[in-house]
């Protein structure tokens, strides 16, 4: 048992969104009692996977400091982030924490050249004062994700490809050695000849560096190829969350099963399966208002307990697992139902 | 419903009241930061015209101007007391054709501004929205193409230079058409008769041609460049791929869309093309509210001026509240939200 | 710079023509540091002449040069509008960069004030304004005026740019960077923004120059100083038109419409130049 | 019978600016023909060319773009046309939604935001059918609506009431109404979440099934066409490197680009080390010398950096360009 406070610690956020003006307008929960937390002895690559309006990016946004919660807390080292307040305890804190956004071509201003940035880290987080220190640990940040200063000196975005500016972004992060690099959709906008480097330099990181990742997608494979442990997320909840193989593997919520079954593989052996009809949801907005489970709606082994409150969280072998199915409760209700549901079946 | 009103209507009449406010004590302020004393400046401007006055009017105005500049007690109560004459729609006598009041001068001079402002205001808004979309639609289009450089040249210029440049060129040069008034000097209007009409009409042919070019100039020029951004849309490309007719393309899918924009803006420059229509009246002298303003001017009639100005900021501001409520009948997706 | 002087010259019909008429303007302003008449002085040359080689422009009614008149007129003009334009960019770049940055309240209370300066009917504003302030209402001070006026729709212009910049990728990277607010305005949104600045420049100098010409015809500017306005004024207070002395307001009126198209082509085709979007395609994007 | 022939296509990007003049060529030597009743894939990278390729097949060829040369000839049947020269009034008449239609890349805009859905069809039906009896169309449209499995309400709802997902539908139903021999499909599925896309692409394998004509499916996902193309074309910097029935792409491709972009895609439960290709793919401006993938391929032979290797057929219906198999087959 480790006796230091946790990398990250995040305890039973909630983030909610007033939509409409200035009166009136309704409330959007985006992410919804969330809690889940990586330790700081044992780097890993933790991936929070969901479909869009899940409120995957928004947690994001939370775990950099950009939001704040509306409730609960995110504790990284054992302080609570929204307490940081003043520009050096800022600082301080993207030392440990870095980001690398979604759009390569949108990470870095088109006028400008990427060294910039890169010269603008070193300097700004204090790890070197003079140009030609700073040029040293920027060819070694670059070297570290297989680029070099030469290649990139003067260049601007539009230069280089999707997967340069991507690792070059990654290269940025890393210039502080953080502690921990928060990737939201790193690989979703790169061609997939120069999808895997970007991915594998998330693993090197991690073995080698010891740098933990929470790596953000709506990939299931690249997810399942390099995470430790995943949560899925559906309309602002963690629904499934586990070691990457029990959840991918061997899905427990019917919504992650759904999800998994829903990626084309790619070889031609699944067609079949593929192709079955599936039941498309109502409208993102609909499911948000849900009361109960938010799959409830398009769920095949649904119940009427389902739509009257928050199913608890239920740990089902290595996973825990937010489902009527799996709980006590579920239990008996299912026995009532019985011979309902074997008549569907 | 109850969301239009709250998300919709709410904003809408709290940046109208604002308008107004802001508008009231910027000529609320304005009197306050001459360096002399307005009342006493105004009353030796006007003994230095000249005309005998007798004591007594002279006394009768002083009181006049004190209240009109609001000028007893703090300068908080002061600015409350001028909201609530306001309210009261108490403007003050006219101090040229005193004791009239300034509201019954404006009211009679007003139709003959909006009679003219309005239908150009249309006239241009339409033409010139027409022929920019066309234009973009079609940039090979030789004819198009000098329009278009006509517009930008005369959007560029001020109201007035155009204003006189049309009355030089065709009332000196070409003598085509009456060069001063809405109707011969000495003939009274009468609105019965079909004669006087025609001369009326006649009159306006240069002023309207005026607001028209100029108005036509800045929307030839604002629906191109909105339109060009439009034509690369998604939509539009795939109505070209879908093969729909070049005509239905440019007004369902070009126009329709590019226009809402140009709603709003018809809302914003209402101030600017309201001051363009005083700067025409009076190179034409023509008898609006830009002659009476001129007038006033000329005579140092100072609660004239103030009363223009609050009528104008107060005509303005509900003519843009109007045409806001209006918008979502052509916008779908501020109908439904 | 050179190189940009040359491409435009080459490639922009627009700006060719231009300089073409920017020169002529550039060039009356030059001379009237060397003017042989003094313009404050009246009853200098003959009266009333038509245009002639000794009086390009004819002679007015006052007994002035109206050449030598308008190269002081079209100087302090467009001292006029570049005063003007300078305090309003000030007031607008201020006010924009603010209100899109700090959002929340001080957004919305800076935005509903520069839309009521949007909507709000200027001239019989400013006819008020200068009606008291007459006995002082030099140039400088105009300028001041329509500068406190002219500020309001570029703030709006320039404050949507940056909401939309503040949302874009980059400048969270700059975040994340530990690049302070004032260093991400400079180097990263200003780029962006200049292109606005620039082109409002532009109508802002030509809105002030009409608007000086507008209240000068209206006698409500200091007439004693020579601009474009107050050539129209005294043109208009001696009957030029009917008097036969066409060219007393011909003359201003077209070098007025030669600054005016000259200003408008030269800012549309550098602004063209210096759009992001050009930029990038000149750098190959 | 062939329902599109395309030989030896070349079609460039001309700009100027500035008096810099560019040009990317975009498309550079491409044939291949399609036939009635199949799904037929395209696969490629970002600016490999294929969504130029589907500009000038379907006729929308407009500057900067130019069709340098090479031919696109069309056999209908019932009419057969050449789309490098024909004229916009007889694409228009005859090809266009008729014969052709199109699902473009961000279907999700491609809704007029000021109408109502109904409209769109409205307008699109109108336009090669006259409409005479409103009521019999307005029919005729819900049955089609019906039939595709979407809800009527959609008619009467504006773009920007639905989901993405709902929308794509709706423009898959609107590229539908007339029965097209060709449906081109530009990467229709890029923005929609993994369940959506499911059903999305469910609904052109129903259609096609049902009405037995040609779809072009374009899109940069292999797994997506594993699942749902009959033969798949890949192409790399403005060629075809390789085109094959889809069980012969996925499970023997020939060509090492093809190779890589199946092996190194990761799957659920594997978990083997995969790669990415050294360097990034050419700029189009100023491609390499040879096989155009010669930088980056791993095989790479002297050969390489000066021949253009061929497209030679090596099996039944599998082609390949690549000097490695010409060898080996000789």
């Amino acid at each position: 048992m480790s006796t230091s406070p946790k990398l990250l610690d995040v305890q039973h956020v909630t983030v909610e969104f007033h939509i409409g003006g200035l009166l009136g307008g309704a409330l959007l929960t985006a992410v919804n009692d969330v809690s889940f937390s990586l330790e700081s002895d044992k780097p890993e690559i933790f991936t929070l996977a969901g479909e869009s309006g899940s409120g995957k990016t928004t947690l994001s946004r939370l775990l950099l400091r950009d939001l704040e919660p509306t409730r609960g807390k995110v504790l990284f080292e054992g302080r609570d982030v929204s307490t940081i307040r003043k520009r050096s305890e800022f600082i301080e804190f993207i030392k440990k924490v870095q980001p690398v956004f979604q759009n390569p071509f949108e990470t870095f201003s088109p006028l400008r050249r990427v060294e910039e940035y890169l010269f603008d880290t070193a300097k700004n987080l204090g790890i070197a004062s003079k140009r030609r220190e700073a040029a040293k640990v920027v060819d070694d940040a670059l070297r570290n994700v297989g680029l070099s200063l030469d290649e990139v000196r003067q260049r601007y975005p539009h230069e280089l490809s999707g997967g340069q500016i991507q690792r070059v972004s990654v290269a940025r992060a890393l210039i502080s050695r953080p502690k921990l690099i928060l990737a939201d959709e790193p690989v979703s906008m790169v061609d997939a000849s120069l999808r895997m480097e970007i991915v594998n330099l998330f693993k090197k990181l991690r073995d080698e560096q010891q740098v933990s990742v929470i790596y953000i997608t709506h990939d299931l494979a690249t997810a399942y190829y390099i995470s430790d442990r995943i949560a899925i997320m559906l309309r602002g909840y963690i629904v499934e969350s586990g070691p990457v193989e029990d959840v991918l593997e061997r899905p427990a919520h019917p919504y992650t099963q759904l999800l998994k079954e829903s990626v084309p593989e790619p070889a031609p052996i699944k067609r079949e399966s593929w192709a079955q009809h599936i039941e498309l949801g109502t409208t993102e907005v609909k499911e948000y208002g849900r009361i109960g489970c938010k799959f409830a709606g398009r769920c095949p082994k649904v119940m009427e307990i389902c739509r009257e409150a928050d199913p608890p969280d239920v740990q089902v072998g290595r996973q825990t697992v937010k489902c009527y199915l799996y709980s006590e409760h579920a239990k008996v209700t299912d026995a009532e139902a019985e011979p309902r549901s074997r008549v569907s079946q | 419903m109850r969301k239009f009103v709250l998300r919709y209507l709410i904003p809408r009449i709290i940046q109208y009241l604002t308008l107004i406010v802001v508008g009231i004590t910027v000529t609320y302020v304005i009197p306050r930061l001459a360096p002399t004393d307005p009342v006493e400046a105004q009353i030796s401007r006007m003994m230095s015209l000249g005309s005998s006055v007798d004591p007594a009017a002279v006394e009768a105005m002083r009181t006049a101007l004190t209240d009109l500049y609001g000028l007893s007690g703090s300068p908080v109560e002061q600015y409350f007391a001028f909201w609530g004459r306001l309210l009261q729609g108490d403007l003050g006598p006219s101090l040229d054709n005193f004791p009239t009041p300034v509201s019954k001068m404006i009211g009679q001079a007003l139709p003959y501004t909006l009679r003219l402002l309005i239908p150009a205001l249309i006239i241009s808004f339409i033409i010139g929205n027409f022929f920019g979309a066309l234009s973009s639609y079609y940039p090979e289009n030789r004819a198009l193409n000098v329009i278009e450089v006509l517009g930008q040249v005369v959007r560029s210029i001020p109201y007035y230079i155009v204003a006189i440049v049309l009355l030089v060129v065709f009332s000196y040069f070409i003598p085509i058409f009456p060069s001063s008034g809405a109707y011969p000097l000495g003939t009274r209007p009468d609105w019965s008769s079909t004669q006087f009409i025609l001369t009326y009409l006649e009159h306006s042919i240069l002023p309207a041609a005026t607001l028209i070019l100029v108005g036509f100039g800045g929307w030839f020029v604002g629906m191109k460049s909105l339109t060009s951004n439009i034509i690369s849309e998604d939509y539009v490309v795939y109505a070209e791929t879908a093969g729909l007719s070049k005509n239905r393309i440019l007004v369902q899918y070009i126009m329709r869309n590019a226009i809402l924009p140009q709603f709003t803006a018809l809302a914003m420059v209402l101030g600017t093309v309201f001051s363009g229509a005083l700067i025409m009246e009076v190179v034409f002298s023509y008898p609006g509210i830009g002659s009476l303003a001129i007038r006033a001017i000329y005579s140092n009639d100072y609660s004239m001026i103030m009363g223009i100005t609050i009528y104008s900021i107060i005509g303005v501001a509900t003519a843009v509240f109007i045409m806001d409520l209006l918008y979502p009948l052509f916008d779908p997706r501020v109908r439904y939200q | 710079m050179l190189r940009v002087l040359r491409d435009l010259l080459r490639y922009d019909g627009r700006f060719r023509l231009a300089v073409v008429l920017l020169s002529g303007v550039v060039i009356m302003i030059l001379l009237s540091f060397n003017s042989p008449y003094d313009p404050s002085k009246t009853f200098e040359v003959p009266w009333d002449l038509p245009p002639s080689w000794e009086h390009p422009f004819g002679t007015t009614s006052r007994g002035q040069d109206l050449f030598w008149w308008l190269t002081f007129a079209v100087r302090n003009s467009l001292y006029l509008g570049i005063v003007t334009a300078i305090i309003s960019r000030v007031i607008s770049v201020l006010v924009g960069l603010t209100a899109g940055y700090r959002g929340g309240w001080i957004d919305r209370t800076l935005m509903a004030i520069s839309d009521s300066f949007v909507v709000l009917p200027l001239l019989p504003i400013l006819i008020l304004l200068s009606f008291l302030l007459r006995e002082s209402m030099n140039l400088l001070n105009l300028a001041i005026i329509l500068g406190l006026f002219g500020w309001s729709f570029d703030a709006r212009l320039i404050r949507s740019q940056v909401l939309s910049l503040r949302e874009r990728s980059f400048t969270r990277t700059a975040v994340y960077s530990g690049t302070s607010v004032f260093w991400i305005t400079m180097r990263e949104h200003l780029p962006f923004v200049l292109p606005i600045v620039f082109a409002t420049t532009l109508n802002n100098v030509l809105w002030s120059i009409g608007m000086e010409v507008t209240l000068s015809v209206l006698g409500l500017s200091d007439l004693t100083t020579p601009t474009l306005g107050t050539a129209l004024f005294w043109a208009n207070q001696h009957g030029a038109l009917v008097a036969g002395v066409w060219w007393w307001i011909t003359a201003p009126a077209v070098i007025t419409a030669i600054l005016f198209l000259g200003l408008y082509l030269l800012f549309t085709s550098i602004n063209e130049f210096i759009d992001p979007r050009t930029r990038l395609r000149l750098i190959g994007g | 019978m062939t329902l599109l022939s395309v030989q030896n296509l070349h079609a460039y990007y001309k700009t100027e600016a500035y008096g810099i003049s560019r040009t990317v060529r975009a498309v550079d030597g491409v044939s291949f023909d399609l036939f009635p009743n199949e799904i037929y894939g395209v696969a490629g990278e970002s600016s490999c060319g294929k969504t130029t390729l589907i500009k000038v097949i379907s006729g929308s060829i407009r500057p900067p773009l130019k069709a340098i040369e090479g031919s696109v000839n069309y056999d209908f049947g019932d009419y057969q046309a050449d789309m490098l020269k024909i004229s916009q009034d007889e694409l228009r008449k005859n090809i266009r939604w008729k014969r052709i239609s199109y699902v473009m890349q961000g279907s999700m805009s491609v809704l007029n935001p000021v109408r109502k859905v109904i409209k769109t069809f409205q307008d699109i039906v109108d336009t090669h059918e006259r409409i005479t009896d409103k009521k019999e169309f307005l029919e005729k449209t819900r049955a089609h609506i019906n039939r595709l499995g979407l809800p009527t309400d959609v008619l009467n709802a504006y773009p920007h009431q639905l989901s993405g997902g709902m929308r794509q539908r709706v423009a898959i139903a609107l590229a539908t109404v007339f029965q097209p021999a060709l449906i081109i499909a530009d990467e229709p599925t890029t923005a929609l979440d993994v369940v959506v896309q499911r059903g999305v692409l469910h609904m052109i394998k129903d259609i096609q099934a049902r009405s037995k004509n040609t779809v072009l499916l374009v899109t940069h996902d292999m797994a997506v066409h594993a699942n749902v193309a009959d033969r798949v074309m890949i192409m790399y910097a403005g060629r075809i490197v390789e085109e094959a029935p889809t069980e012969n792409i996925f499970n023997t491709p020939l060509h090492p680009y093809t190779q890589h972009l199946i092996n190194s895609l990761p799957m659920i439960g594997e978990k083997s080390t995969k790669v990415s290709l050294k360097g990034s793919p050419p700029n189009l401006a100023d491609p390499p010398a040879g096989c155009r993938f010669h930088p980056r391929c791993p095989y790479v032979m002297d050969e390489c950096r000066t021949v253009v290797p061929e497209l030679v057929t090596v099996k039944e219906r599998h082609r390949v360009a690549c000097h490695l198999v010409k060898e080996a087959s000789l």
